[in-house]
């Protein structure tokens, strides 16, 4: 157990009960739109995302690079610059909506119940301040701890994520660790007030398997442990299929199709999804193997094509495509969502449709029912 | 009592500011604000501007003294006497002077004080006419002179007049070049920090007895002159000494400060302001050049940009009132005149081109501004150099320039400036020379032989109105003025400007920006 | 000898703080975010609003350049006549600005002024920067003992009493605008060569520099086409301060009388006169103009720097 | 820690060293010499020559400058050729004015610079920083010997709040002698703001942008406390590299300020000393000074280190 | 499963018998700080051919970007000597080896900081070609035109601008694009793909694929990604705290690896598909420091068959089978055949 006060109940959470029902989802995202304005245009980061995410449950969010992906984990936790942005849609989070939060009650949640783990951490952690004190500043600030307790804590958080003699690495500095202690070190400074629900940001990037291998397996186990939700963003398919419960694509600030794991490793639906598996080098295929790469280019975000976005480098592109954008809707089993007018069934997509209503799709023997996404 | 009627209170018994006649008050410190520090106390190895004066004048006391009405009177001494032919004169001491460190004035350390100004480097030279002093007995010497030397109390009422401790001549002999001061005068030296302050302490065991009134006085160097305008008026400092005649004008009339000024002083030979003009350097050594300078400067205008009108026009080194003045025929604004002059030259050989060099002084590098305008006006080509003292000075020694604002001359007697006027000190440029004007009149130097050896004192004035209208001849200098030293007092200082000499008569008070500081006192 | 690579980071590769500038730090973390740009970015970057402010500076600074050259083409009068029936008016539509305490008229005398001020504070930095910018940056570069001898003696330099050195050269060389203006260029020498040498030394071995050995490059033209194209906006922006900073040097030496021969106009001069003789209680506008002048240069030189540098540096406009 | 100190002091040899030579060949270059002001108008070829000799002053250069130096190396300095204070005396009063102006001048510079710039980074070009950038800026374009008479005749002649001018020293009267140092301070101290202020606010604003200060705010932090404890730190080495070149420059070039204020500092001794070629005084102010300096960088160096420990020595 | 490796990949046929291109021996980088000393690089000697990829994996931090620029001489080695077309490069004196350069190129680790922000790419690219003067101006546009567009970068758009303006993936391509304007016989990529994302990753290894198919380039290609090593390489070394552990051909690597670490290494890859179950334990323990690495063999801190012996003796690389070199006193090969792994799922 990494510290005997966390859970509910602590100091931290009093001025942030959580008011929704246990069954409810822990964070619901609700159309969330996020665009930074540049002298070139508006780019449309996050683009009416919605998304839930359980307690205790993982969700992976992969993507290309430039996909989004950082842009929503920060619009989720409002972290956001405070100048030339636009974010609207709703971020219910246990219950409360963030969006309409006053910043003072927002770096009570910060910390304490949401936490980040950020994309790099070379520059994510502060140069010139111990590690020691990096975590025990949101210890002593959300759960009142008093210098001692909060480094008594803070040795067993870095035990806990594996970093050897912590006592003494308490007194490092970030330059004196090498990569791998470093992103642990950021797990545990995300992990000390033991929060509700973490967005890791691609907690493993740059790192080589065996490292990579740890981390996961550690968040995994103190998931477990504290019933703690993540969403785990990252490029690497590799990295969620065995971690998240469900796993959310996106493509050019959207989501464009979103499923539990095994079914969306199953049955892929968006020809996307499939590009991106089929892109990854195998193990099992012998050396020299000629690669199967997305040809073309991830849309300008400014002016992002009309119709379903990925029509341009889609293999499987009919002139629907291009004119009209593709809603996220299910078929087949109700949680796996989708954005394609032609999504695939069994590796081949289904054929076009000149209704253009959605395709119902038998899969699998699932029933027909086919629901339009709730999105405007 | 506010100062408005210790002045008027003043004026009604004397007549003028900072002479008071009251009832004096003892106690007390006054803080002075001068404009530089002196460079030492020791008379041999300094040299005294009027700060040096001030300082001295508290812890020394000279052998002779000037008074109101332009006399020497003996101070430390009883009585000089000459022989026939002013080569020998004897001098008896006052009897009952003490040190500061309790040893006797006697003839024995004014002897050894005369000993150690002559083997001075610097005061040898304004002792040349001095062979020795001898001691007769213990309060009487002799000054035997090389030649006759007619106004002998009047140099010694300059630095070499200044009395020191025979400790001091031992310590300076035994290689302390800064040993500390112990004259015989009202204040006892108590501390000196080069540039920042001179404080002296009553002197209790003073030979003139009930003096001083001040318990100590402090003197504090403050170059800039706004500043210590400031300074006075905020309190800071009760007396300050300047030679801006903004000064004057700013502080007349106020009736909360006194204002004293040596624009009126008519004794001796005053401080000039002056452009001198190198009589052998080109364009200058031609005379009618310097006479197109002289004519070319709008005096008026000049006056009214500078001194506030309060300096009157000067034709020559004596003002009205002065024993020695007379109309000397020096060159009045006539600007066709002074066009045609440099005319007459330019045909000849081109247009004067000159540098007018001056230090680096927001007033006179007004002044020279003014200057070059105005000459620049009739025809001449006039360059601009700032230089800072040093190198002027050295410049002007050995000739190497053309013209140089200048200020200089002041003495309780003519004579003293012999050594500036004098043929013999000329020198070719490149040469060092004390005429550092480099004008030969022969015309001069006899009248200025004259003037130092004739004991009749109508000789001696026709010969310095000789000297008077040759320069305004020869125009080695071109008269701007005379440095207008002036004193300003807060209300609390009495009688800055007034002094008694010990022999009764009243003192010269105010003497080109010093003063004796014994009858000082303050009120309230 | 002092020598910042004492002060170098150990591991992290992140940058050195004695060779920090602002903006350099995180431009490898900012390319991860950036979407790839619209075809036209350089024309968009080129119409990036530098805001009003920025003209209303270019002009002023413009203006004054543009007076100071053609003044002697304006219906001015000579600077440097004295009119003593005129002495300390205010402004007036005879003298726009007024006249000082020799009747001179100010606007006249600003304007010219304004040529030394320039002069001095665009010469002697462009001085300092010809050659401490050069040797900086190939010390930087080259590092060795080359750089260890041109510390030390750049740091002798500063060590130096400047005054000291000041008064000795005026004294000994003479006070012509131009020898001014390279007493002062070779004061700023080692000041400008240790902030190029820092920039420098913060790229000398960058992934780009070695890069570029690997491709058989020279050092000269490593010097110059890899290391000098990132150190010119730091240069370009201390430079402006650094000319800021001459301008009001020159006014200092001009109290002093160490500057310009008297009476040739610079703003340092007019403002020490306007101090003194008591002008600063009888005529507050000898000093108010040029200062005024000055004042709105530096605001107009720095505000361009900075927007000039916000739009060079990859950084800006992210966050 | 002691071969670095070694190595510093090795540095500060040299540096000493080099300067001194440097000092001594120009001041022996000044055109004029000290017997110009001593002898002054009594400067004959003969009291010249005889002074020259009594001032060691005619030997070759090569041996005043051992003896010189030699004398230095036993602690003697030397005395005034004009007023015969003893060197070292000159620099023991001297020194802790100067030190005492850039202490003021540089903790009010600070003092304003710094919480402005914390103050303004966080939101730059907005109103508020744009009026301190034009504020300090005003205060740049303003030389002390401006700004000097300004505040004398507000704060000393009206208010009568501070002296106009005068010294006293810190060992004399504490109280009077940090009431003498308010307003030369302040004078000094107005170009310092404007350098510091832009320095500390272009650091910040980049490091605001750093990723740090987004995991800092994502913790709950008050933006308060991730100014001072997370931006302010890794924002101050242009500060203190600009602080250490400044202080350095203000060692003995505090002229103006001295001699408008009527203070015996050394900034005032040295330029004094040049006019009057006061070899010796030159000599023995600018090796202190230097020496100061080469301090100076040392403590800024070691600074650094504190600051940020990357930084490491050697 | 011993014998002779596995057919090799279709365009390592003839890397056998192909004459040596670079030639490592015993090469060792130090680095100092103050008195403390890192062997990055201890002692490793191995050969590349004419014509083949070498795969260099390894956990971070094990010395792979050291040795990578050890071979092009931007790192001094400390001892050892790097042989390049039978050339001792330590030796040759600067303005030789200038000449020598672009023959062998790198691309380095972060593509972005390779190329100068500052510069447009069309003169990033045309460097050197710039530096060597070779061609009139108008000819040196046209070669990189084409370049430009041999690596998928449109030259029309992509010359006049920046670095910045592009991403991680074109910036890789650009460096690729310059370090190839060279015309050099041998690259080294030092993990050109690890910071994109599987996309563009693909798109990069094709490229290589494509340039090694045209050029016939040799390279050695480090990369932490073993899927990603696996897919170009013909053999791969694996290094562990600055020493060669594991040399072999890739397929026969990757089926049988007989090191420990290389098994851990391969156990420890996550694989794209959920349903696939791991059947081996993690590595645990952090990595030694290099500052004092353990004695004997390196690895045996982490090592879970490790034995007395291996403490006390560092044992030496030699060959288990033809072509497969292993530097580990108790090889899997010898004590077990590995078991042929189950082929992995695939979607
Ligand atoms: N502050 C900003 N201003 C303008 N555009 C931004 C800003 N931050 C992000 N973007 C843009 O938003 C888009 C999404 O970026 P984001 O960082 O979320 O991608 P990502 O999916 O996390 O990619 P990666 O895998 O590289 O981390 C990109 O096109 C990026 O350029
Ligand atoms: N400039 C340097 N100074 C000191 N040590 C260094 C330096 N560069 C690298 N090292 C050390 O050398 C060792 C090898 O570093 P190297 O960069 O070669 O590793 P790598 O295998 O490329 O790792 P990664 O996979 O993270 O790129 C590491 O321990 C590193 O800390
Ligand atoms: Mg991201
Ligand atoms: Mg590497």
């Amino acid at each position: 157990m990494i510290r005997p006060t966390a859970g509910r109940g602590n100091a931290g959470t009093l001025h942030f009960p959580d008011v929704s029902d246990l069954a409810d989802p822990l964070l619901e995202v609700e159309d969330l739109v996020t665009s930074f304005r540049t002298t070139r245009g508006t780019v449309h980061a996050v683009d009416r995302v919605s998304l839930t995410v359980n307690r205790g449950q993982t969700l992976g969010v992969v993507g290309e690079s430039g996909s989004g992906k950082t842009v929503l984990s920060r619009s989720i936790m409002g972290l956001l610059p405070a100048r030339d942005v636009l974010r609207s849609g709703t971020v219910r989070f246990a219950g409360h909506d963030l969006t309409a939060m006053e910043p003072a009650q927002l770096r009570q949640v910060w910390g304490a119940q949401l936490s980040m783990i950020f994309q790099d951490p070379m520059t994510a952690l502060n140069p010139v301040v111990r590690i020691g004190r990096q975590i025990t500043e949101s210890l002593r600030l959300h759960l009142k701890m008093d210098r001692k307790e909060a480094t008594a804590t803070a040795i067993e958080l870095l035990r806990s994520v594996g970093i050897p003699s912590p006592e003494q690495r308490i007194r490092s500095y970030p330059f004196q660790l090498s990569g791998g202690m470093r992103q642990r070190v950021m797990i545990a400074i995300a992990l000390a007030c033991a929060p509700r629900l973490v967005l890791a940001d691609e907690p493993t990037t740059g790192l080589d398997v065996t490292v990579q291998a740890q981390i996961l397996d550690l968040l995994a186990a103190m998931q477990q442990e504290r019933h703690m939700a993540v969403i785990l963003v990252t490029h690497d398919l590799g990295v969620v299929a065995k971690r998240a419960d469900d796993i959310a694509v996106m493509y050019a600030g959207r989501i464009v199709e979103r499923a539990p794991t095994r079914t969306l490793f199953a049955h892929t639906r968006m020809p996307y999804t499939r590009a991106l598996m089929d892109s990854i080098p195998r193990l099992s295929d012998p050396s020299g193997t000629r690669l199967r790469a997305i040809g073309g280019r991830p849309p300008d975000l400014i002016h992002p094509p009309t119709g379903c976005r990925f029509s341009p480098r889609c293999p499987y592109v009919q002139d629907k495509c291009r004119e009209a954008d593709p809603p996220l809707r299910t078929a087949g089993s109700p949680d796996h969502l989708f954005a394609c007018w032609f999504p695939l069934v069994d590796g081949v997509p289904s054929g076009p449709s000149g209704s253009g209503q959605p395709v119902t799709l038998t899969t699998n023997g699932a029933p027909n029912n086919a629901v339009e996404a709730p999105a405007s | 009592s506010s100062s408005s009627s210790s002045t008027a209170g003043t004026k009604a018994q004397s007549g003028t500011a900072g002479i008071n006649h009251g009832t004096p008050k003892r106690g007390g410190t006054a803080i002075i604000g001068n404009d530089a520090d002196i460079d030492g106390f020791y008379p041999p190895s300094n040299h005294w501007d009027n700060n040096g004066f001030l300082y001295a004048n508290c812890i020394y006391d000279p052998l002779m003294a000037v008074a109101a009405d332009g006399s020497i009177q003996p101070y430390l001494c009883k009585s000089m006497t000459p022989n026939a032919d002013y080569t020998v004169w004897t001098m008896t001491l006052r009897p009952g002077i003490q040190f500061h460190d309790g040893s006797a004035l006697d003839a024995t350390v004014v002897k050894n004080n005369y000993d150690a100004l002559q083997a001075s480097l610097l005061t040898g030279l304004a002792l040349k006419f001095l062979k020795n002093v001898t001691v007769v007995d213990s309060m009487t010497v002799n000054f035997n002179l090389n030649e006759p030397y007619v106004p002998l109390p009047a140099g010694l009422a300059t630095q070499v007049g200044y009395m020191v401790s025979q400790s001091m001549i031992d310590a300076e002999k035994g290689g302390n070049s800064n040993p500390t001061p112990v004259g015989t005068g009202p204040f006892v030296y108590s501390s000196w920090l080069p540039n920042n302050h001179f404080t002296a302490v009553r002197n209790p065991h003073y030979w003139r007895s009930g003096y001083p009134y001040l318990d100590q006085i402090t003197f504090r160097p403050i170059p800039d002159h706004s500043q210590r305008v400031a300074t006075l008026q905020s309190g800071g400092v009760d007396l300050i000494v300047s030679t801006d005649p903004v000064t004057i004008t700013q502080f007349q009339g106020q009736s909360s400060y006194q204002v004293v000024d040596s624009l009126s002083d008519t004794l001796g030979e005053p401080d000039m302001s002056f452009i001198m003009l190198n009589c052998l350097a080109a364009p200058m050594d031609d005379l009618r050049i310097r006479q197109a300078l002289a004519k070319g400067i709008n005096y008026p205008a000049f006056a009214k940009l500078f001194d506030s009108g309060l300096n009157l026009a000067t034709t020559g080194l004596f003002p009205p009132g002065s024993k020695y003045f007379s109309q000397t025929g020096y060159p009045t604004y006539d600007p066709a005149a002074a066009k045609a002059l440099v005319k007459a030259y330019t045909a000849e050989k081109g247009t004067p081109t000159f540098d007018l060099a001056t230090v680096t002084d927001a007033r006179l590098t007004r002044v020279t501004q003014v200057l070059q305008s105005m000459w620049q006006a009739i025809g001449c080509k006039v360059n601009l150099q700032a230089i800072e003292q040093a190198q002027l000075i050295s410049n002007t020694i050995v000739g190497n320039y053309q013209a140089v604002t200048y200020e200089q001359f002041a003495a309780p007697d003519p004579s003293i400036n012999y050594v500036w006027w004098s043929t013999t000190t000329v020198a070719p440029v490149g040469k060092i020379a004390l005429n550092f004007a480099r004008n030969s009149d022969p015309q001069i130097e006899a009248a200025l032989v004259t003037g130092r050896s004739s004991s009749n004192p109508s000789d001696v004035i026709a010969a310095y109105q000789k000297v008077n209208e040759r320069l305004a001849v020869d125009l080695p200098y071109l008269w701007l003025g005379r440095t207008s030293w002036s004193a300003v007092a807060d209300s609390r200082i009495q009688n800055f400007a007034g002094t008694i000499l010990p022999g009764g008569k009243p003192g010269k008070g105010f003497d080109n920006g010093s003063f004796f500081s014994t009858q000082i006192w303050m009120e309230g | 000898m002092p020598d910042d690579r004492e002060l170098r980071s150990t591991g992290s590769g992140q940058t050195l703080p004695t060779d920090t500038f602002p903006g350099q730090a995180a431009v490898d973390e900012m390319v991860v975010m950036r979407q790839e740009p619209a075809p036209e970015t350089d024309e968009a970057l080129a119409r990036r609003p530098l805001g009003l402010l920025f003209w209303l500076a270019l002009g002023w600074v413009g203006l004054v350049v543009l007076l100071a050259v053609i003044a002697n083409l304006l219906p001015l009068p000579n600077p440097n006549l004295q009119n003593y029936a005129a002495i300390n008016v205010g402004p007036s539509l005879h003298h726009l600005l007024g006249t000082d305490d020799l009747g001179r008229d100010l606007l006249s005398r600003i304007i010219y002024g304004a040529r030394v001020s320039l002069v001095v504070g665009f010469g002697a930095v462009g001085i300092g920067m010809a050659i401490g910018g050069t040797l900086g940056l190939i010390s930087g570069f080259r590092g060795g003992k080359l750089d260890i001898v041109l510390n030390a003696a750049s740091f002798v330099i500063l060590a130096f009493p400047a005054i000291v050195a000041v008064i000795a050269i005026v004294a000994f060389w003479g006070q012509t605008l131009a020898k001014i203006t390279i007493i002062i260029g070779v004061a700023t020498i080692p000041v400008l060569f240790r902030v190029v040498r820092a920039s420098s030394l913060a790229y000398a071995n960058r992934d780009f520099v070695v890069a570029a050995r690997t491709l058989g490059a020279t050092s000269t033209r490593i010097v110059f086409k890899e290391i000098l194209p990132n150190v010119i906006p730091v240069a370009v922006a201390f430079g402006l301060i650094a000319v800021a900073g001459v301008i009001v040097l020159e006014g200092s030496l001009a109290f002093l009388g160490l500057s310009v021969a008297l009476p040739t106009p610079s703003w340092g001069n007019i403002i020490s006169e306007g101090t003194s003789n008591g002008n600063l209680s009888t005529n507050p506008y000898i000093l108010m103009w040029p200062a005024l002048a000055m004042f709105l240069l530096l605001l107009s030189i720095n505000l361009i720097g900075d927007r000039l540098r916000q739009r060079f540096d990859v950084r800006e406009g992210l966050l | 820690m002691l071969a670095y100190l070694a190595k510093r002091l090795g540095q500060l040899v040299v540096v000493g060293f080099i300067i001194s030579i440097l000092v001594f060949l120009l001041v022996h270059l000044l055109p004029g010499d000290p017997t110009v002001v001593i002898l002054g108008p009594n400067d004959t070829a003969h009291n010249r020559a005889l002074l020259l000799a009594q001032l060691g002053l005619n030997k070759p250069l090569y041996q005043q400058y051992w003896i010189w130096i030699s004398h230095v190396f036993s602690g003697n300095l030397g005395e005034s050729y004009v007023t015969h204070e003893s060197v070292g005396h000159i620099i023991a009063t001297g020194f802790p004015i100067d030190l005492e102006l850039i202490i003021v001048s540089q903790v009010v510079a600070f003092a304003v610079a710094i919480p402005l710039a914390l103050f303004t980074a966080r939101r730059p070009n907005r109103p508020v920083d744009n009026v301190a950038t034009t504020g300090t800026f005003g205060l740049l374009a303003l030389p002390p010997f401006v700004i000097a008479p300004v505040f004398v005749a507000v704060f000393a002649v009206a208010l009568k709040w501070f002296p106009a001018t005068g010294y006293t020293s810190f060992t004399t009267d504490p109280a009077t002698n940090i009431h003498d140092m308010i307003l030369p301070g302040l004078a000094l101290t107005a170009a310092s703001i404007a350098v510091y202020y832009r320095l500390l606010r272009s650091d910040l604003i980049s490091t605001l942008q750093e990723d740090f200060i987004t995991m800092a705010r994502s913790k709950g932090l008050s933006n308060r406390y991730i100014m001072m404890r997370h931006a302010f730190r890794p924002s101050t080495f242009s500060l203190m590299a600009a602080a250490g070149v400044n202080i350095g420059a203000l060692l003995a070039g505090t002229f103006i300020v001295e001699y408008l204020f009527a203070m015996n500092g050394l900034g005032y001794s040295i330029v004094v000393a040049v006019q009057q070629r006061d070899y010796l005084v030159i000599q023995g102010i600018a090796l202190v000074v230097a020496i100061a300096y080469v301090v100076l960088q040392f403590i800024v160096d070691f600074l650094f280190t504190v600051v940020d420990p990357r930084v490491t020595r050697e | 499963m011993t014998g002779p490796a596995a057919t090799p990949g279709t365009n390592a046929g003839s890397a056998a018998e192909a004459p040596v291109m670079l030639e490592v021996e015993h090469l060792v980088v130090e680095f100092r700080s103050g008195k403390e000393r890192v062997q990055a690089v201890s002692d490793i000697s191995f050969e590349v051919r004419t014509g083949e990829t070498l795969g260099l994996v390894g956990e971070s931090g094990c010395g792979k970007t050291t040795t990578g620029r050890a071979l092009v001489q931007v790192q001094p080695a400390t001892s050892g000597s790097v042989r390049f077309q039978g050339q001792d490069l330590g030796r040759l004196s600067k303005r030789e080896l200038r000449k020598t350069r672009t023959r062998i190129q790198m691309i380095f680790q972060d593509p972005i900081s390779s190329l100068n922000p500052r510069r447009r790419i069309r003169d990033i690219v045309a460097e050197p070609l710039a530096i060597w003067g070779t061609g009139s101006a108008e000819e040196r546009a046209a070669q990189v035109r084409s370049m430009l567009e041999s690596v998928g970068i449109d030259p029309d758009t992509a010359g006049d601008r920046r670095p910045q303006e592009f991403s991680g993936g074109q910036c890789q391509r650009i460096s690729i694009a310059r370090a190839l304007m060279a015309k050099p016989s041998m690259l080294i990529c030092d993990e050109p793909v690890s910071a994109l994302d599987v996309s563009v990753q693909a798109q990069i290894l094709n490229l290589l694929a494509d340039l090694k198919a045209a050029f016939g380039l040799t390279m050695v290609f480090i990369a932490h990604d073993l899927a990603v090593v696996k897919n170009v390489s013909d053999r791969v070394a694996v290094m562990y705290l600055g020493k060669l552990v594991e040399l072999a051909d890739s397929d026969d690597l990757y089926r049988s690896p007989a090191h420990p670490y290389t098994e851990a290494l391969m156990a420890s890859i996550p694989e794209p598909d959920p349903e696939h179950v791991s059947t081996h334990e993690p590595l645990t323990g952090e990595l030694p420091s290099p500052l004092n690495p353990p004695s004997g063999c390196r690895f045996r801190t982490r090592c879970p068959y490790v034995q007395d012996r291996c403490a006390s003796e560092e044992p030496p690389l030699r060959e288990v089978s033809p072509g497969h070199q292993v530097a580990c006193h108790f090889p899997l090969r010898q004590l077990s055949p590995v078991p042929e792994r189950p082929a992995a799922t695939t979607v």
